[in-house]
């Protein structure tokens, strides 16, 4: 199979501006899917002194293949340090987290994630995981990636259930609670890249994916987005980038689906 | 050499797990001790009250079979991988009967049990602050958290979050001695804390070992014997998660579960194949064998690696 | 490889230990940093807040250097083979200054690492009730320790201590690599909690490994990198302490140190011959060699009781 | 050197009578000196199965020599497990652990223990270490075994400081604090047993050592000691027991000094 490196998915275009998102000689809390390949993408490129923990307690690690999870053993010879939750979640509580990445089944205009219910919360529609370590990332990593599948139930103004505080009802409403961390950077969707007014905490449209339009991005947004004066299309991924991100980072295709 | 605690899973189970008791499920998204989890089922423990930092699709048969009324937890799935659709109709529907959650972060279950395990009566955290974790409460009424203000002056609040100690706990580790001093190496996930919180622990191992054979690296040791109640041999007891060092996850299998749990229908033809129909772990092991292959079964075993020595010398 | 993070004890301690700081000194009566300790009296360093869970007579060459202005800590003393007399006499006399100490119990010392290094704000706790601890504080004035009423109503009052977060930390282990991944095995008394309290930690070690040596036993990491400013390589480095695998305590040295110090003439002579007249750790082992004799030097080094090799494979 | 395992000193009197009080299969958390010796004294007769600890974090140790601390490295290989304070105090605290061994400068009519200072806290005419694990073991072992050289100044009717909690001013005082522990349950000094009172929790002479009359006691105690109607003379090591205790539990003579 012979891989064109200009062509891309959209999940290939988020992984790539994840890991732009990520600056050099960052501590990264990182999950299963994609903001593993994210991770593995910046320390193969932009961020070689990027150090990726998992909240199971791997630390620095360095597989010998793609790990289909947070525990998965292939995370452990090599690393720097095998320990529990305490000290993977632990370094999150105490504020020594830079990054942190968070998704979930709905996010809202003030960047408050939902990983509980759709419907009511004694009578749900849909009944999903729960918080896990979301809450705890988002509440005291210093900030948080968001990566969300982009459709209008997903982005409604206000979450069903609020497992993972972002602004809450925005402005300085968080600043009040006293967390370590501040919050969500961005919103990585499917659709494009969204970011938070300094001023209001409203969530906004920074860019478009390539063969995406705004129009598009404000029909699948639950309320009236902002879109931002500068707004452009997101810069395409570099075709070096795709060839690492697809051959070295996920050469079984784990996350990445193979077409 | 003290006495034994060496016994079937059979026998553990039915001494140790009583119906209505507040269980611990030890291990995280790995080494989860299936051999309980299945012995549990067959012996339909009733009214259980299961509790875990986190849960995979194991809790997910758990709540199928009927053993559950009540979880404390933070989480329900299979990460990226699929629901747990037992759970899901447990919550939706109320099928096999509603159950009742208690639900915290993460993070919070750990402090929970770390003050179990310590004799530390709450811990202040800064977890769940704003969110509707703290909106809903179920059996714990307003015990599941406490919002106070800093009394050392901060100006802010924080969550207290009560200790946690369940009556019993059962967890899976690569070797014990037959005293119930547990080893583990690779990732420890909930260990030690959950298992320290816990009144008294059931354990299965790999392997049993000598004390002696415990005292030549006694740093590996997750949990010292005098909380351990049983000691149960199984080999391959984790399957079909991983256990570092010993075998890898059987994803296949994990997802062919997934799969046939998302009905009524094929949840019971999965359970009837490779839980009611088999009386115990050595069973399973040979129906696995039978059905996929000896191949596959010894694909799953790992590769050697192994760490290097250090010198307890004096 | 990242940047490399070695340097010499005294350039980590010129760097990384500020007047006036507080600095955390790892160690629980074994594998204390004494290279560290010896090189910042030799510095001079001034109005220092010193904490650890317990402090044996290493402390009291910093107090008797006069290095020392605020203790906070559960115990300064030398169990039952005699007592920190500059720690006495700065207590009873004010020699060289007085010092204020803020008093805790060993476990609430613990507790309070803890707390600062899981981001806790403060732990409830049942020592110190009822006793003379809570009746006397220093500095910390009212906010040393808070009664507080168990707000899930047991109906009884428990101890709030506050979390530690010093801004420095010292210890010694095993082995590290230039990153500063941290590793320890054998007893390990206040680690990981006391160094993980810090803001940063600069660590000595018997040897200086590479990176892939410390990902070839993961699990005895007991400090990741990120926390660790400088890495010093320092071969008996704890001496007069011990280290385990790599020599035994050196008791009869110890002794001599206690006795020597029950005057101040008498610490003033022990401390010009074994501190302030070496340039470094060097200059203090060929001295020891040179005054006891390569014999004794040598009879310190452990034995081989070499552990047994587990499987990382996945 | 010909030992006679008829005569025995105050020190070997009072370290047989501390193996005594322990049970077989208690858990027991040991400290340096005597009460180390009195552990593996009952764990080589009379309790096989005790297991002893340390605060240090060793458990269940098997040492090849006598340790001469409680971190001595000796005790770690062929331990159950080494781990840290955490681990050790960590036990004490939640309360499992069945015994305590403790010691100080003072202690008085009710059982409460001074390691700080005699005279003023401000000013004091001499300076002690500290609680260290003191009070956390006085707190919340099931009960503890004191251990005192008997002098008048060390058993005062009241404690300069209150380091560790006994019985406070006697009868249910312990009881309003909630410990998990129950204090003191004998005071084993150089010259007799002590226990204490289960009503006004006030200590009592309940045997004199070999050699040590009542009245010598009396004239020792910083207040009017009550005596049992049962007094006797506490009962004389084994010669076996004196035996395994010299030649066996300390044969170097770290902690009994050899004639």
């Amino acid at each position: 199979m012979t891989h064109k490196y200009t062509d891309f998915t959209l999940q290939e275009m988020m992984t790539v501006a994840a890991s732009r998102e990520i600056k050099d000689g960052e501590l990264v809390i990182v999950g299963t899917g994609l903001p593993l390949l994210a991770a593995f993408l910046a320390q193969k490129t932009s961020a070689p002194n990027l150090i990726a923990l998992y909240e199971s307690g791997a630390y620095d690690c360095k597989p010998l293949a793609t790990p289909s999870s947070v525990v998965d053993s292939v995370l452990v010879p090599g690393s720097a340090m095998a320990g529990g939750l305490m000290e993977g979640l632990g370094s999150v509580h105490a504020g020594d987290i830079d990054v942190g990445f968070l998704g979930g089944a709905q996010i809202d205009k003030h960047g408050n994630l939902n990983t509980h219910v759709i419907g009511d919360y004694h009578a749900p529609k849909v009944r999903f995981p729960g918080s896990g370590g979301s809450n705890d990332i988002g509440s005291s990593c210093k900030r948080t990636i968001v990566m969300m599948l982009h459709q209008k139930q997903r982005f409604p103004e206000k979450v069903d259930f609020n497992t993972t505080p972002g602004f809450f009802n925005g402005g300085k409403e968080r600043e009040k609670y006293g967390f370590l961390g501040g919050g969500p950077s961005v919103v990585i969707s499917t659709l494009g890249i969204l970011r938070f007014d300094a001023e209001t905490r409203e969530m906004y449209l920074a860019s478009y994916h390539p063969g995406v339009t705004v129009l598009q991005i404000k029909e699948n947004t639950g309320w009236d987005l902002k879109i931002a004066g500068d707004v452009h299309e997101t810069e395409r991924p570099d075709p070096e980038l795709l060839r690492i991100l697809r051959d070295e980072c996920d050469p079984t295709g784990i996350f990445l689906k193979k077409e | 050499m003290k006495v034994s605690k060496v016994m079937t899973a059979k026998e553990a189970v039915a001494k140790f797990i009583d119906d209505g008791a507040m269980v611990m499920v030890g291990g995280f998204f790995h080494s989860i001790s299936y051999v309980f989890t299945h012995e549990i089922i067959r012996q339909q423990k009733k009214g259980l009250t299961v509790c875990a930092a986190s849960f995979n699709e194991h809790v997910d048969q758990l709540i199928g079979a009927g053993c559950v009324d009540r979880m404390d937890t933070s989480y329900v799935g299979v990460e990226v991988f699929g629901a747990c659709d037992c759970f899901r109709r447990a919550v939706e529907k109320g099928l096999p009967h509603k159950i009742e959650i208690e639900e915290y972060t993460n993070f919070a279950m750990m402090a929970r049990f770390m003050a179990g395990a310590l004799g530390i009566p709450y811990i202040p955290i800064n977890s769940m602050k704003g969110s509707d974790l703290l909106k809903y409460n179920a059996w714990m009424g307003d015990k599941k958290a406490k919002l106070m203000l800093d009394p050392f002056g901060s100006g802010f609040e924080h969550v207290l979050v009560p200790a946690l100690q369940p009556d019993i706990g059962y967890f899976h580790v690569q070797r014990a001695d037959e005293e119930g001093n547990c080893q583990m190496w690779g990732i420890l996930g909930d260990a030690p804390w959950s298992v320290r919180a816990c009144k008294k622990v059931i354990v299965s191992c790999e392997e049993i070992v000598t004390r002696e054979d415990i005292g030549r690296d006694p740093n590996r040791t997750i949990l010292p014997g005098y909380k351990v109640a049983a000691v149960v041999h199984a080999p391959f007891g984790a399957h079909p998660k991983h256990c570092q060092g010993c075998y890898d996850v059987d994803r296949p299998f994990i997802s062919k579960y997934i799969k046939e749990a998302k009905t009524v229908e094929g949840w019971k033809a999965f359970m009837d194949e490779w839980v009611y129909g088999v009386a115990d772990r050595a069973e399973y092991l040979k129906k696995y064998v039978d059905t996929f292959g000896m191949q596959q079964f010894l694909d799953l075993k790992a590769r050697d690696i192994s760490s290097s020595s250090v010198n307890y010398g004096f």
